[in-house]
């Protein structure tokens, strides 16, 4: 937490009223919505506002000369610096808006990778990493004839970065790809020191906050790295906007990724030239509306307040962790409350995590059970999945007592 | 508890009919579900038009397994044709849980029902049929 | 159009009262909305849909077992198939979800011609493309080794499709990339005597419909194509979806675009597996409420009938044509009425075109202004930018004096 | 009518001022915006610190080409240093028409002032200010 003071508790049933989903029941009950990690629900604020938008706003962006042109750039741009804000960013032309935090990282691996990585270089990522920040490494480096390299993990999931010295003897470290917060186990990994090493070595570091920026204060400088990138449906934003943060020097010298309208200077058969950043990167009707409302997120996420959220789902956390550990045959993966985020992953001895699921969806409890997009770290683990509970601001202790109601019932069915 | 789990499914969860391999066979293939990482494999032996023998292995979640049971049950004794014909209902009525809405979970209950298929297929040299397009894929 | 009989004209009046944009005034008056093939408004029917689903329906789809899980998949997959419908493709499996038209566009670019473009190939685009559909080809070509071949026009804005014999002699045609209608000058192209040409040589058709789709009624198997990108925002549907349609075969076997979640069947640190069609080249978390919207979209322009919506807007482009031949000064670009969709671009000999458009904002009317990302076009004209006013089911013959009323307000500025 | 044209803009734009080249030149430098297409190239010639001569050439809409002329009529006399700082506000003011809310032809108005600052940047080695980054890579 960024601030040196405790800080004061959110008002969970205020912040509930303002997500119309908690008004409808399912089988009869309240939603116990503990699957935040995977998509947020969204606030009245975010979607009063997008129809706004639509309704008085709305015209393509930078284009148009009149009125409602002006309107819709100025609310496009205005996210824009918005999210430069939240991420302590110097300009906003570091400031990329993608399709979703799968577009940022593979932005950077074309644009990127396909120019300059070769044979001789190592591109590193990580056993922890969500797919998005691992196959894009990986077929870039095959593409480019680099080679792909994966840093392990301990048993309670947490980066073994001893391996760091084994992984450089394969070659150049050009690139290290990581998280900072595991979306499948909750590790908070050491990214400042990691990029640190990155750094001493010429290496990029690009970091994957698609968990971290719905739930922390974040700051770019502070992080080290040299992309960061994040997803508006996690952070109380619409679906289909991502963000990529950027150094500039970088962003500049880098080939563009999408071709087409906006994302030019001029265009002729013989030659065509490269619009200034950001537009550089932003090929083609951006998601303009969707931009916007993840502005009207940041807002109510700043609002509220990111140290306070953080917190919050700490103590659920704490909370989760004791009771589950009270639970016949459950156990829980990952490392400390102290060293993880709002998401609590387990296994339960007697049944699979998908009819886990099932039956707590029946309790009104919704959760995720998968590989969460994480096969390597399901690997590591020896299984092929887990059930999934994320904390979110909405969320309560009460939400984790339905959650252990819940697994009461699955034994009830297969133990 | 939820309408999915009734006894019939447990019982085949728990105790699965024709579990194993057979080696040699006649057919064989093996199929997953990228979602849940349920995963079947199914060998089977040919007499004249008959499916004379199946067998299955398996891991993933009690839907998949227990249809993968079930299925086995149904298999045995029909005709190669009346396989290659056999239709997603009649797994899922004989499954017998409300599913329909549930398309995760319908992945989960056909997942079986496609590696037998997808076995005749390649034994047989027919074509999948067009609602199992793309099984092959995964 | 395809039917025989004359389609029923439009009710305007009630049509305008579903887009809450008219209620407002600009300077005054009514808007006189000439800028829908930038990015159209967007109905009533649409906006509240989107709210509705992101209040009761929202979560992440096709991985949740959950209530909310299954009626946001039920509702992306719906808009799928609407979209398969609408465009008369065999399989939903033909259907990609991308950002935007650019997108589309720029998969096929980057999965397709990453690997089999090589020295030897020839990619063909047009002079009347979008920037969209001409830059990601030229992009490939030079990466690849190919070369990159632009099909000019006439006079007056038709493809001269006797260019086609010399371009063949510099190489093997492996793709044309041309666009059904054209975006900045309304020209229809001959697609389908196109692709036939393509098809003989086994190259493949890529046809850019974003302007098409939203006007008229389509069928992928009649333009005898192998692809067809299209855009959600200019066909009434939100901000941040694109589509791209390809043959099962091609998509089947190209490699993935962008890398990451949901596209994968199995990832491990040696190998990774692609997932089926069409999540295979859908990365991420994809654009679950834009779809969806889209789907709406496409539900309100089949309940007016995209044969009538085609008859209204050709009937104001053939008004428009004759009020504008009578404007001093103002001379038209682009083929007759016959052989153009609803968009009419033009000069005026006193004044930039920035300037007419906003002179024509300040009598309420909205007009483009611009190059409209064609500047290949605009070249072959020889001017730099043009004027234009574009139609659709909301506009009116009153619009259209409305705008020549501004543009003798041009007059009397410039003249 | 637009307030955007007032007399002194269509003035400036039907009679520029200081419109043409200076050849040889002490510094040059040429500018677009890429929305619109518009084209401003300015050639100035140093005596001491001052800014002796300065011309401009360009085509696009009134607004880019009148402020071009009107900062001809500011810059010209000063010195390099006051030029270096010459605000966005200044010229801005003097076109003294409402731009602030259009993004688009605010970029059309400040395209001259770009390529000035471009152009002193280039010839006497300045870094070019935080406001105008990116200006060179049009
Ligand atoms: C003909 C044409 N192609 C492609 C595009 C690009 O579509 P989008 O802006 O949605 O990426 C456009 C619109 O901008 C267009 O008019
Ligand atoms: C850690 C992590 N990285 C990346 C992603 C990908 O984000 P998106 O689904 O928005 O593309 C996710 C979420 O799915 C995630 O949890």
């Amino acid at each position: 937490m960024s601030s040196l003071t405790t800080p004061t508790a959110l008002d969970v049933p205020r912040i509930r009223a303002d997500f119309p989903v908690f008004e409808e029941r399912f089988n009869g009950r309240e939603l116990a919505f503990l699957d935040s990690a995977n998509s947020s629900q969204k606030p009245r604020h975010v979607l009063e506002g997008l129809t706004e938008f639509y309704e008085h706003s709305y015209s393509n962006v930078h284009r148009a000369v009149y009125e409602l042109g002006e309107r819709a750039t100025a609310a496009y741009e205005g996210a824009r610096e918005k999210v430069r804000v939240l991420l302590g960013a110097d300009s906003t032309r570091e400031i990329v808006f993608t399709r979703n935090g799968t577009e940022a990282l593979n932005l950077v691996a074309y644009a990127w990778g396909l120019s300059e990585l070769g044979p001789g270089d190592v591109v590193v990522s990580t056993v922890l990493e969500h797919h998005s920040n691992f196959v894009p490494w990986q077929y870039v480096a095959k593409r480019s004839g680099a080679e792909f390299a994966m840093l392990g993990a301990d048993a309670a999931g947490e980066l073994d970065l001893e391996q760091l010295d084994e992984i450089e003897r394969r070659g150049r470290i050009r690139l290290v790809a990581l998280g900072l917060i595991s979306n499948s186990i909750g590790t908070v990994n050491p990214v400042e020191e990691v990029a640190a090493w990155a750094r001493e070595r010429e290496a990029l570091t690009v970091v994957d906050a698609c968990q971290a920026a719905p739930h922390r204060q974040l700051d770019v400088a502070t992080l080290g790295a040299d992309f960061v990138a994040l997803t508006g449906h996690k952070m109380l934003g619409p679906s289909g906007i991502g963000v990529l943060w950027g150094r500039q020097e970088l962003l500049s010298a880098m080939e563009p990724f999408n071709l087409g309208g906006e994302m030019i200077r001029s265009v002729s058969e013989r030659e065509t030239t490269w619009n200034e950043l950001p537009n550089k990167f932003e090929a083609g009707t951006p998601p303009i509306a969707q931009a916007y409302g993840l502005g009207l997120a940041v807002d109510y996420l700043t609002n509220v307040g990111l140290d306070r959220i953080e917190a919050h789902e700490h103590d659920l956390t704490v909370y989760a962790m004791e009771q589950l550990a009270t639970a016949e045959g459950v156990s829980v993966l990952g490392p400390p409350p102290e060293r993880r985020g709002g998401i609590v992953s387990f296994t339960i001895d007697c049944a699979h995590p998908h009819d886990v699921a099932q039956i707590l969806d029946s309790h009104g409890v919704a959760v995720r059970a998968g590989h969460h997009c994480t096969q390597p770290a399901m690997e590591h683990f020896g299984i092929p999945a887990t059930t999934r509970a994320s904390f979110y601001l909405y969320n309560t202790r009460e939400d984790v007592d339905r959650l252990l109601e819940g697994l009461a019932g699955v034994r009830a069915t297969f133990g | 508890m939820s309408d999915l789990y009734r006894e019939l499914i447990l019982d085949h969860y728990k105790n699965p009919r024709n579990h194993g391999e057979l080696d040699p066979c006649d057919a064989h293939a093996q199929g997953q579900n990228p979602l849940c990482g349920d995963d079947v494999s199914i060998t089977m032996n040919f007499s004249g038009d008959d499916v004379s023998e199946i067998r299955f292995t398996g891991r993933g979640c009690a839907i998949s397994q227990a249809a993968a049971s079930m299925l086995m049950e149904l298999v045995e004794g029909k005709t190669v044709a009346e396989v290659a014909e056999l239709p997603k209902e009649e797994l899922l009525d004989e499954i017998g849980v409300p599913l329909a809405k549930n398309p995760a979970r319908l992945k989960c209950a056909l997942l079986s029902l496609g590696v037998v298929k997808l076995a005749l297929h390649r034994a047989r040299g027919t074509a999948l049929p067009e609602e199992w397009a793309g099984f092959e894929e995964r």
